[in-house]
């Protein structure tokens, strides 16, 4: 216990790339696997800024009266990180969208089924 | 969120989600990523998520067949994960590698190097400055693909 | 919700709140948390309001899609633009030191570009991307709902 | 400028794209996209030219000294590496105009051009770039890109094709961004040479292996090494014939790179391959993937399906040479980067035509039947390729080949010289079911007309069919390149 004990920030950061990837791989609704996926995504968020985060510290932005920041870096990555997650849930979602005006449906097994009645 | 069968609650939980990760990163002193969580992960993804919702219908047609697999799967990738991060420093231990090396410069010289004292704006727009012209370019690029994707044809 | 005499006027109050208060996160971010994703999502989200009370087609004339689809590239060229000055400036890519005789203030300048670069392609994508899939079914295609 | 070298050839194409959304213009797209993508060239070429005579070239992008900034660094990896790339683009670009004619909606055929710029300059990006984090953005750009390239296929398959590839693509990239996170947190750096430097000195290893695992899967799975390929078939038989020809020639070997890049310059190579099981993985996989998909091409009927499995196949050569991890074996692979993108571009560029002319949308052996007689050069260029692919002596396979088995036979590993002899055996027979379409069947009544296809297309489709022959005989860039790349990856292992 004492060797889990003060990793537990990432914890969190397992319990939802469980979640996430369970949700991309067993659902079949095409909008669920892209929540799923938008899920994944997100555990990443705490594996990079829990470690950035130091106790009795504040947000970085330099001011006088304060000397301990947290770690700034993470921060920008994360950034990035948020904004390429939505630009791939708006492209991922366009593509259902006209998946579900393809084939009138966003189920994965019915789109298969579709594709194999009509022989490749 | 991985029984609910209604597409529209799933929705809902997705952005009550978005809005506590923004909470636990105002926790976490991240003020800046939870901004952007609160605005693009619980605003503008439910916004595009009701929006498909509304043209691919809201229900889930049934079922949840041999569960198993998947489950085993992801709990496989996810003890890689913590069999690694166990070897990694302690929470807020101010001699980790991350508080030491590179960002000193950003914290201690940053404000003066660039004039802005918030320094995830100064490294986001500066000292990485490049990495957020490419952030720049995959919001275009997404934007560009839905117009592709979707824009409606003239005739037929 | 055309009709709601509330929603239309509380929603034509509001909308220079928000594109002021858009404009708050944009160029505050030297002192606080903001920049040009947060103040993007936060002046489309206005727009966005709009076109929801009065309908796509008047949010499209307070947003024609041909501005909108310019703002989308003209971020990534503003962006991108910058950096070029530094090149012929006489630096390296996005080099802001060589913008301004001082350096700082060169970096400040860099700065202030490069965040509008990213206020632009941001706000024009979500509103993009929101018209896209809003527009999407108010046409011939509509005939394939629910099929 | 010529200092800026580095900086242009990504920003070049980067900025076409959004003056192309600007401009709406088709004609100026294509315009853009071809003076674009030979810009690119000239850059590559002179990038690898003074990387051959003066040694890496470092850039530091905004002035801020790496590792605070974010470092652009050309060694004799990453400029063959551009070389390669551009030389693709060179080819599709001109071919591009008929196509995307032919076959996109003409509201969005600036659109197209547009994901084509952005597609090369991600690309490009991650070959170029010295910073790990830098490398996840510019994967983005090219992945997005390449999802809409695939999606704007004329068939509905199209869409759930680019679908699949964009949940497992976007899996590994999130993959990618786990094992960078986890160097990150022992190391506190993101540029490649000061991560190199600094994960020698750490302690506990348990992050780095966790980081290992998790960037192999997540480039595996954007690379299709087998048993992850699930998602390349489909996507490659249903995307336009310029976005197929492109991504099959570009896309994955990229992603090798980053593999190469990670494990014989960032990881200890010495720890990676003595202390784990490493080659023994990469063997088998490689052989795996050599027999089994070349199996499963031989039986497809769409002839862009059969090529697109011939490619998970190829990749297993490529991922050869880092089982065998030895100067010849390494040569081969990286060689192979080049002739396979080389080898597989000139086919899906003459298939694009042979679509075209065809008017369907599927290209099947019904198809190709009679093609000799109807479209003589495009069969003809088919058949130079298709051999290329075999690796007759004389072509470019026949090159990897060459190095590959000397490679396995200075690790003494019989058979994995038995294992490419077998795919090669393989490969002669879904080659053959082309040809034997092309030539001994009897072509339709009523399409029996000769009828090249259009001598754009037609001229880029063959000119790439003549590099094959060219690099089989002319091996100054593609072995001279891949030798001095192998080399500088195995120095780095000492």
């Amino acid at each position: 216990m004492s060797a889990l004990a003060p990793h537990f920030s990432y914890w969190v950061t397992l319990f939802l790339m469980v979640a996430g990837l369970y949700i991309l791989i067993a659902r079949g609704n095409l909008v669920k696997k892209l929540i799923g996926l938008a899920v994944l995504q997100s555990s990443v968020y705490l594996l990079y800024i829990a470690p950035g985060k130091l106790l009795g510290g504040t947000a970085p932005i330099v001011a006088a009266g304060f000397s301990t920041y947290s770690n700034p870096l993470p921060h920008v990555l994360i950034l990035t990180a948020i904004v390429v997650g939505v630009a791939t849930l708006a492209l991922g979602l366009a593509i259902t969208v006209r998946i579900r005006e393809a084939y009138g449906s966003i189920e994965e097994d019915e789109i298969l089924e579709r594709d194999r009645a009509e022989g490749r | 969120m991985a029984l609910q069968r209604d597409l529209f609650s799933v929705v809902v939980l997705f952005a009550i989600y978005s809005f506590l990760m923004a909470t636990v990163l105002v926790a976490l002193d991240a003020v800046d990523v939870a901004m952007t969580e609160a605005a693009v992960g619980a605003g503008a993804s439910t916004v595009l998520l009701l929006g498909a919702l509304h043209l691919t219908g809201a229900r889930e047609a049934k079922r949840m067949e041999r569960p198993l697999v998947p489950l085993a799967l992801s709990i496989v990738v996810a003890a890689v994960l913590g069999w690694g991060s166990l070897g990694l420093p302690a929470f807020s231990d101010p001699g980790a590698p991350i508080h030491t090396h590179v960002v000193p410069r950003y914290l201690n010289d940053g404000p003066r190097e660039t004039g802005v004292p918030n320094i995830v704006a100064a490294v986001l727009a500066s000292y990485r400055g490049y990495d957020t012209l490419g952030e720049t370019v995959v919001v275009f690029a997404a934007g560009a693909g839905v117009i592709a994707l979707l824009r409606r044809r003239k005739r037929r | 919700m055309k009709d709601d005499i509330i929603l239309r006027v509380v929603a034509k109050l509001l909308l220079p709140f928000m594109l002021l208060f858009a404009l708050y996160v944009q160029f505050h971010a030297d002192f606080g948390p903001g920049g040009g994703f947060q103040a993007g999502v936060i002046a489309a989200a206005a727009v966005i309001f709009y076109s929801l009370i009065f309908g796509l087609r008047a949010g499209e004339r307070l947003a024609p899609p041909w501005i909108v689809e310019a703002m989308l590239a003209g971020g990534v060229l503003v962006y991108a633009g910058v950096g070029v000055a530094g090149l012929l400036l006489g630096g390296n890519y996005l080099d802001y030191f060589v913008l301004h005789a001082d350096p700082a203030a060169g970096q400040h300048r860099g700065i202030f570009w490069v965040e509008i670069g990213v206020l632009l392609t941001v706000a024009g994508a979500m509103l993009k991307l929101y018209t896209m899939f809003a527009g999407r079914d108010r046409n011939e295609d509509g005939e394939e709902e629910g099929a | 400028m010529l200092e800026h070298l580095p900086a242009l050839q990504v920003v070049l194409p980067l900025v076409a794209a959004p003056l192309i959304v600007l401009a709406r213009s088709t004609r100026f797209a294509w315009l853009a996209t071809t003076v674009v993508s030979y810009a690119c060239l000239v850059c590559a070429a002179l990038l690898a030219s003074r990387v051959a005579d003066g040694g890496a070239i470092s850039y530091a992008l905004g002035n801020w000294p790496p590792p605070w900034g974010i470092e652009y660094r050309v060694d004799a990896l990453s400029a063959f590496v551009l070389v390669a790339v551009s030389l693709t683009a060179s080819f599709v670009a001109p071919y591009a105009q008929r196509s995307i004619a032919a076959e996109i909606e003409p509201d969005r055929q600036y659109l197209m051009y547009a994901m084509y710029c952005l597609c090369l300059a991600g690309l490009l990006g991650m070959a170029i770039t010295g910073d790990a984090f830098n490398l996840f953005v510019f994967l983005e750009i090219s992945s997005l890109a390449s999802y809409v390239l695939i999606a704007l296929g004329r068939r509905r398959q199209a869409l759930f094709a680019a679908y699949q590839y964009m949940l497992l693509g976007t899996v590994g990239a999130t993959f990618y961004v786990i094992g960078v996170g986890l160097l990150y947190l022992v190391t506190g750096t993101l540029n490649f040479a000061d991560l190199a430097e600094r994960l020698r000195m750490v302690q506990d290893l348990r992050p780095v292996l966790a980081a290992l695992a998790f960037i192999t899967v997540g480039m595996g799975l954007k690379f299709a090494l087998f048993p992850l390929h699930q998602w390349l078939p489909n996507a490659y038989a249903f995307a336009p014939s310029m976005a197929t020809a492109f991504l099959a020639a570009t896309a994955t070997k990229v992603s090798v790179y980053v593999l190469l890049r990670y494990y014989f310059t960032v990881f200890d190579p010495a720890a990676l391959f003595e202390r784990l099981p490493t080659r023994e993985i990469f063997l088998l996989l490689s052989v795996a993937a050599m027999v089994v998909a070349s199996l499963a091409a031989v039986y497809q009927r769409d002839v862009k399906r059969l090529f697109a499995w011939s490619s998970v196949a190829q990749v297993g050569y490529i991922t050869l040479g880092i089982g065998l991890e030895n100067q010849a074996g390494l040569t081969g692979s990286i060689t192979h980067l080049l002739n396979h993108g080389v080898t597989k571009g000139a086919i899906f560029l003459l298939l694009g035509g042979v679509a075209l002319r065809a008017g369907a949308g599927a290209v099947t052996m019904e198809t190709l039947a009679g093609l000799g007689r109807r479209m003589p050069l495009t069969a003809l260029g088919l058949v130079v390729a298709g051999l290329s692919l075999i690796g007759l002596p004389g072509t470019a396979g026949f090159v990897t080949k060459w190095y590959l088995i000397v490679g396995a036979l200075e690790r003494g590993a019989w058979w994995v010289v038995a294992a490419i002899a077998a795919s090669s055996l393989i490969a002669v027979a879904y080659v053959w079911r082309v040809v034997e379409a092309a030539y001994l069947r009897e072509a339709p009544a009523p399409a029996a007309a000769r009828r090249e296809a259009p001598a754009g297309m037609l001229a880029a489709g063959l000119a790439m069919a003549g590099l094959c022959v060219y690099f089989g005989f002319f091996t100054s860039i593609n072995v001279e390149g891949a030798h001095a790349a192998a080399a500088l990856l195995l120095r780095g292992a000492q």
